[in-house]
């Protein structure tokens, strides 16, 4: 059974191949079936091949499909590494992909481009498979490469408006960074080992002197905070809520942007073998992520650049628990943290759909009692990812913040600082969103109005992200102003992801319950991958039930505040939303303003060196061909005679050449 | 000496016999060349005149039969012109070179021999075994190829050399019709090749001698090698011959009589044995590729007789058909001279090489011959309907004015 | 055949050759430079008999044959490209060419 | 005997050959060249090879010649040629210079070189054999080791043909080259004169 596990990159490929030649033909609605079936079945496939590998030998299943680059002694083989670890990856990766496609069929009706759509999803579910499947650093920098091509692709997919197609340059540029790294980190580990091949170097990696596994360790997390938006290249998340929905469902949320926890995952052996303060700056840069998004989401009006920060700062926990070294704590963030921020996504994006493409949540509220399903599902994500026991949320981030509490409570803090943010920030927005009053239609115009000369003067000196934000909402406004918004609830391919995502969102957690080490399913099922680097805990039960009920009581103290601020009003909310908050701590305008600034004089003195050096030798070289050109051309008269007469020349001096070479 | 072939004669120790009788036969084929010539020249005018309900020529000895004689005599004391224009030289050369290849193809034709009984067709001659044909080349038959095909030179550069409008035209048109009929000719004889699996004329001969299929039908290729060959040599043969319905090289109403216009004298007389000549010898290779030349039972006396005696009866015979198709055919246009050659002989000739060759290759591969012809026709057929389907295409758009 | 006579063929192939060569070179009539051409393909094919001769290889032979074809070809294609040159200008020589150069 | 043939036939062969490069009237270099192919026919019997010289006849004298003056006389370019003036200064006397230096050199290596001038060793597998036909040895060797080759050359000649039909092919909009004002005057003016040539 295990052997099928081909068709699982497969069958999503052959979907892609489908949709990208006879797309068009297929038509609306049977494109997104073509394109759901195709996933679903794959995600049958994983579940089936998931059986079949329990058979294995260490659960480990290695299948090399044909030689890629055989190179001397480089050699890349199109190569499968079927191991806990990737299982793992391809059944949520499938499995959310497959409902994500199914809700996108709802979602992206009607759209003049549908069934490009899904021609993308596919390609993306096949690039972000072979990423996780790939047996070495080659194949899986082909994948990783193939979904950041998909979400250039799908964050731009309305690219008749500037901003999405600016968006998706964005994002697109700052992944180039974490590229760069990624390929340095590949070409040092050819130049380390004389193989990519994981099954090959990673063994050998104890062995690897320490600064040459520092320097590969680094260059790695730079490709990985690239693709998974920590600081400083978190600027793109934010932005690619641009596309689609459902696109920041699965790849911005769920799948695409864990790809550099996975790779730091899978490349454990590496970073136990670097320098220390390796695992010491991830875990930094995990959690000041993580507590620096939070604080941005506070603040922010758009429903999907509050899920948005939310993604990053969950990415920032994930990295925290990678820096601790908790990898099987950061998977199991990674699995339920899919489940309940598709849910959100899925939720958010639900609610969009139906208020009409409104995405501002100061116009909206109390829309529980017209969307029913989508509320209760969006609430269930809501308690999951503010950590309220026993949904999945709770046990995830508290298994983190137990592998953190053992390497420092300094980082132990700031992550139950930011997870009493978490809980405030996303029950601000359920609160506004689903409860409170109705700001739709007429009836809100008057607090509207100074809602948006309040963000109006805001915006002003923001930079371009801001404005985006400010033409939508002038743009809504006018919307808004003809007539009443009806919202309603969505159909039902929408509503049944929903409603699946929320089951795994609320019982997810018992993958890897801390009360007996039975209960941990999830940590023995990665022990063959993780086993050796992890940090082994054996928490007493008085500490477990202490640092349970903090976390609980921190989870409900953040839903509480958040009660008392917009329910109650309590508190004015603009002390708690600064502006410093909304603009993203400035950063986005600090880069801008360097690079206009001292950039910019920078970058000038590299175009001058290129007009004059390159150029001038470019040009230098044009310009010898044409004079010399022009100094030749007298032989060149047109007869032909005169040609067949330099050959009879040629042929002379190379007989006479000839001659004197040979002896006789 | 390798290249004069087959013959026993040189085989052995070449002596001044040998030689001597190598000499009477080049005198021997000379002279009953010229001779037939002569009398095909009579022949021909005495059976148009019997088509034409005329008398034909009846002065010059019994029956006229002196007639061709008494013309090559007047022709000889006529005045020799050379036009002003004409380029002296090619002028001169051109009527020659007529003459010479017709002569040079009559050297590897059998004119005789014992093939009766199971002989090999050799004859004594002076105590020497030999064959009644001047060489045996083992490239025989593309000789003949050769030499047809530097035929056209004689007429081409008449016409060009006389300076004068006509003969151009006929010249132009001569070089066109040759190249165009000798691929078909070519082909046509490559299917007795396949058939006989040798190219040399004795070995030709020999192929189709014997008693035959059940005793009586003979193994001429024009059985062997199917009846296609045979028809398409036929045409193509005239056509190589400018003799009518194809002479539109000569077209006396068109062009004036074209290269030879502007001859007079001995020169025209050469031209016009030339062409009796190669009448002559198109018959006699006509004979030897699909009739069996001179094979054939000996009825009573010595074998090495009857062979003259079939293979003169055989040639009259076509020199017959040669002049009965002459007087009741009237000529053809130039287009449809080309078209019969380029769009039916030799698409015909080449269908019908590819059926043999498929045939012959069954037989080796032991195949289901039914088969075999069966897939064979099929193919033939598709072959036909396209190229039938390309011309149409062709004539239609041209008609509308899309080519030219 | 004596071993001084195959070196005369190929003397004589090579003065042929180089006849064919310097026509090609010094006359300007395409035709007359085609028939030079033909020369010099003669020349050539007379000293890939005499060499297989002097092996006691076919394949000097065969390899004529080939010679031949390709010559065939070229000349087909030759006459072609000066009947349409000749159609657009009557008695155009080879150096009338000359016009076609960038 | 052979000696006194190919005597007679290089004299043939030579004269026909110089009769190619020197006679002013196009259709009398034909005649000549029909002369030295005879006479390279000839040759090929001489030398053994009975099947080449048919189809040297065949091919060359009955096909390739016969379309050349078919040509000449189809398009009336038989025009005598101008032998005296000579557009391309020194041109004439550089080629000749050209040719009998390369003469010089062959005719150099042959004779030093003498029987060593062919280099490799006697054919096993291809061997000329006394007994059997030469057509026949042919046809095998071509049927045998050279039959893609004889494939190939079935394919070019049918490109040959199909290009020939498309080149001459009269165009529907035939315009005539325009002349240049005077053959001497493009001489080796500098490329950018051309276009204010085809301005007027």
């Amino acid at each position: 059974m295990v052997e099928l596990v081909w068709l699982i990159p497969a069958l999503p490929l052959a979907g892609f191949l489908l949709l990208v030649f006879f797309g068009k033909r297929i038509g609306e609605p049977r494109a997104g079936w073509i394109g759901t079936g195709a996933v679903a079945l794959s995600f049958v496939t994983a579940c089936v091949v998931f059986a079949g590998l329990w058979n294995e030998p260490e659960h480990t299943f290695e299948a090399s499909l044909f030689k890629w680059i055989p190179a001397g002694n480089f050699n890349v083989d199109i190569g499968i590494l079927l191991d806990p670890l990737s299982m793992a990856m391809v059944l949520f990766i499938t499995g959310i992909a497959s409902l994500i496609h199914l809700y996108s069929i709802g979602y992206m009706h009607g759209d003049s481009r549908f069934p490009r759509f899904f021609t993308y999803l596919n390609l993306f579910v096949f690039s972000m498979l072979v990423l996780v499947l790939g047996d070495n650093l080659v194949l899986t920098f082909l994948g990783w490469e193939g979904v950041g091509a998909c979400s250039y692709f799908l964050i731009a997919f309305w690219f008749e408006k500037e901003e999405n197609a600016s968006a998706g340059k964005k994002a697109f540029i700052t992944n180039r960074v974490g590229d760069w790294g990624f390929m340095v980190a590949i070409f040092m580990t050819f130049f380390a080992f004389g193989t990519v091949t994981y099954t090959e170097f990673l063994p050998m990696a104890p062995g690897l002197a320490q600064t040459t596994a520092t320097f590969i360790a680094l260059m790695l997390f730079v490709g990985a905070i690239g693709k998974s938006a920590q600081i400083p290249l978190f600027i793109w998340l934010p932005d690619a809520m641009a596309g689609p929905t459902p696109v920041s469902a699965l790849i911005h949320a769920a799948t695409m942007v864990t790809a550099g926890v996975y790779l730091l995952v899978r490349v454990n052996p590496i970073i136990a073998a670097s320098a220390s303060w390796i695992p010491w700056m991830i875990a930094i840069v995990g959690i000041a992520t993580a507590f620096l998004a939070a604080t941005i989401a506070l603040a922010q009006q758009d429903i999907k650049k509050v899920l948005a920060y939310s993604t990053v700062s969950q990415l920032g926990y994930m990295f925290l628990a990678v820096g601790v070294g908790g990898y099987s704590a950061a998977i199991f963030h990674m699995i339920t943290h899919a489940f309940f921020k598709a849910l959100l996504f899925l939720g958010a994006g639900s609610v969009i759909h139906g208020m009409h493409e409104e995405q501002d949540m100061r116009r909206m509220g109390a829309l529980r009692r017209i969307m029913p399903v989508t509320a209760v599902t969006f609430i269930i994500g809501w308690l999951a990812i503010a950590g309220v026991p026993p949904f999945s949320g709770f046990w995830s981030k508290d298994d983190i913040l137990a592998y953190a509490l053992h390497k420092s409570p300094i980082l132990y803090v700031i992550g139950l600082i930011t997870a009493l943010l978490t809980a405030f920030y996303m029950s601000r927005l359920v609160f506004r969103v689903f409860y409170g009053d109705s700001r739709w239609g007429e009836s809100a115009e008057g607090e509207l109005a100074n809602l948006n000369a309040h963000t109006a003067t805001d915006a002003a000196d923001a930079g371009a992200e801001d404005h985006a934000d400010a033409h939508e909402d002038s743009h809504a406004d006018t919307h808004a102003g003809h007539g009443a918004v009806h919202p309603h609830e969505s159909k039902w391919p929408m509503l049944v992801p929903l409603i699946v995502l929320a089951f795994f969102a609320a019982t997810a957690g018992v993958l890897n319950l801390p009360f007996t080490e039975n209960l941990e399913f999830l940590n023995r099922w990665l022990e063959p991958v993780v086993g050796e680097n992890q940090v082994h805990l054996h928490l007493g039960g008085a500490q477990l039930t202490f640092e349970l009920l903090l976390s609980t009581t921190i989870a409900l103290l953040g839903i509480f505040a958040a009660y008392m601020v917009y329910l109650k009003k309590k508190i004015d909310p603009s002390r708690i939303e600064l502006p410093f908050f909304a603009n993203g701590w400035y950063i986005d305008q600090g880069i801008t303003a360097f690079m206009g600034g001292i950039g910019r004089k920078g970058f000038e003195l590299i175009a001058m060196f290129d007009k004059v050096v390159i150029d001038g030798a470019v040009n230098g070289v044009g310009r010898a061909t044409r004079g010399g050109a022009s100094r030749l051309r007298a032989i060149e008269n047109g007869y032909v005679r005169w040609y067949a007469l330099m050959i009879g020349v040629g042929a002379v001096l190379i007989v006479a050449f000839v001659m004197t070479q040979v002896s006789f | 000496m390798n290249m004069l072939g087959g013959d026993p004669l040189l085989s052995g120790q070449v002596d001044l016999a040998v030689v001597l009788i190598v000499l009477l036969k080049v005198v021997g084929v000379f002279a009953f060349l010229l001779v037939a010539t002569m009398l095909m020249i009579w022949f021909e005018r005495k059976v148009v005149g019997d088509f034409q309900n005329r008398v034909g020529p009846n002065t010059a000895g019994p029956f006229g039969i002196l007639q061709t004689l008494a013309d090559g005599i007047k022709f000889f004391f006529k005045e020799d012109l050379i036009p002003d224009r004409a380029e002296r030289r090619v002028f001169i050369l051109a009527p020659l070179l007529t003459v010479v290849p017709a002569f040079l193809l009559f050297t590897i034709v059998p004119f005789g021999g014992d093939f009766s009984n199971g002989h090999d067709g050799s004859v004594e001659l002076f105590g020497h075994t030999t064959y009644l044909q001047l060489a045996d080349p083992s490239i025989g038959i593309l000789f003949a190829l050769a030499m047809s095909s530097i035929a056209v030179y004689g007429v081409m550069l008449a016409g060009w050399s006389s300076g004068s409008k006509y003969p151009l035209i006929g010249s132009v048109r001569a070089s066109a019709q040759m190249v165009s009929y000798e691929a078909a000719l070519g082909l046509s004889v490559c299917a007795v090749v396949l058939t006989t699996g040798t190219l040399s004329t004795h070995g030709i001969v020999m192929a189709q001698a014997g008693s035959g299929w059940g005793g009586f039908i003979p193994h001429w290729n024009l059985i062997a090698a199917g009846f296609v060959p045979f028809v398409v040599f036929l045409l193509a043969s005239q056509a190589e011959l400018n003799r009518p319905p194809f002479d539109l090289v000569e077209a006396e109403q068109e062009l004036v009589g074209s290269y030879h216009t502007e001859y007079s004298s001995i020169r025209f007389a050469l031209f016009f044995v030339a062409e009796f000549m190669n009448s002559v010898t198109m018959a006699a290779i006509i004979v030897t590729l699909f009739l069996g030349g001179p094979a054939g039972p000996a009825l009573l006396g010595p074998g090495w007789l009857w062979g003259i005696i079939w293979f003169l009866l055989k040639m009259t015979a076509f020199l017959f058909l040669f002049v009965w198709v002459r007087s009741t055919l009237p000529r053809v246009r130039y287009d449809q001279l080309m078209d019969l050659g380029w769009k039916v002989l030799i698409p015909l000739s080449l269908g019908w090489l590819l059926l043999l060759a498929t045939f012959w290759v069954a037989r080796d591969q032991h195949w289901n011959g039914f088969v075999t012809v069966a897939i064979g026709a099929v193919v033939g057929l598709t072959g036909y309907g396209l190229l039938k389907a390309a011309i149409a295409t062709s004539k239609a758009r041209r008609l509308e004015g899309v080519v030219d | 055949m004596g071993s001084n006579l195959s070196l005369a063929y190929l003397m004589l192939s090579a003065i042929l050759f180089v006849i064919g060569g310097v026509g090609v070179l010094i006359r300007r009539n395409p035709l007359v430079m085609i028939m030079c051409v033909e020369l010099m393909l003669n020349a050539v094919n007379l000293s890939f008999v005499t060499f297989g001769k002097m092996l006691d290889d076919i394949s000097g032979q065969i390899i004529v044959f080939f010679v031949m074809v390709v010559a065939a070809a070229e000349v087909v294609v030759g006459l072609a490209l000066i009947v349409a040159m000749a159609r657009r200008r009557p008695g155009a020589t080879a150096d009338d060419l000359r016009t076609l150069r960038g | 005997m052979e000696t006194a043939v190919f005597i007679v036939c290089a004299l043939i062969v030579l004269a026909g050959g110089l009769g190619v490069v020197s006679s002013r009237n196009p259709v009398h270099a034909a005649l000549s060249l029909i002369a030295t192919l005879f006479g390279i026919a000839v040759l090929f019997l001489n030398l053994g090879a009975e099947l080449l010289a048919v189809v040297q006849v065949i091919v060359y004298t009955g096909a390739i010649v016969v379309l050349i003056l078919f040509v000449m006389m189809l398009l009336g370019v038989d025009s005598e040629e101008d032998l005296e003036t000579e557009p391309l200064v020194g041109q004439r006397l550089l080629a000749g210079l050209v040719g009998l230096l390369f003469l010089g050199a062959i005719l150099a290596i042959i004779i030093i070189g003498k029987e060593s001038i062919v280099t490799g060793s006697h054919s096993v597998t291809s061997a000329i054999s006394p007994t059997v036909s030469n057509i026949t040895q042919i046809g095998t060797e071509l049927f045998t080791t050279y039959v893609f080759p004889l494939e190939v050359t079935a394919g070019l000649l049918t490109i040959a043909v199909v290009g020939a039909v498309v080149l001459s092919r009269r165009p529907r909009d035939l315009e005539p080259i325009p002349e240049p004002e005077s053959m001497t005057d493009m001489g080796d003016e500098p490329l950018t004169a051309i276009p204010e040539e085809g301005a007027h």
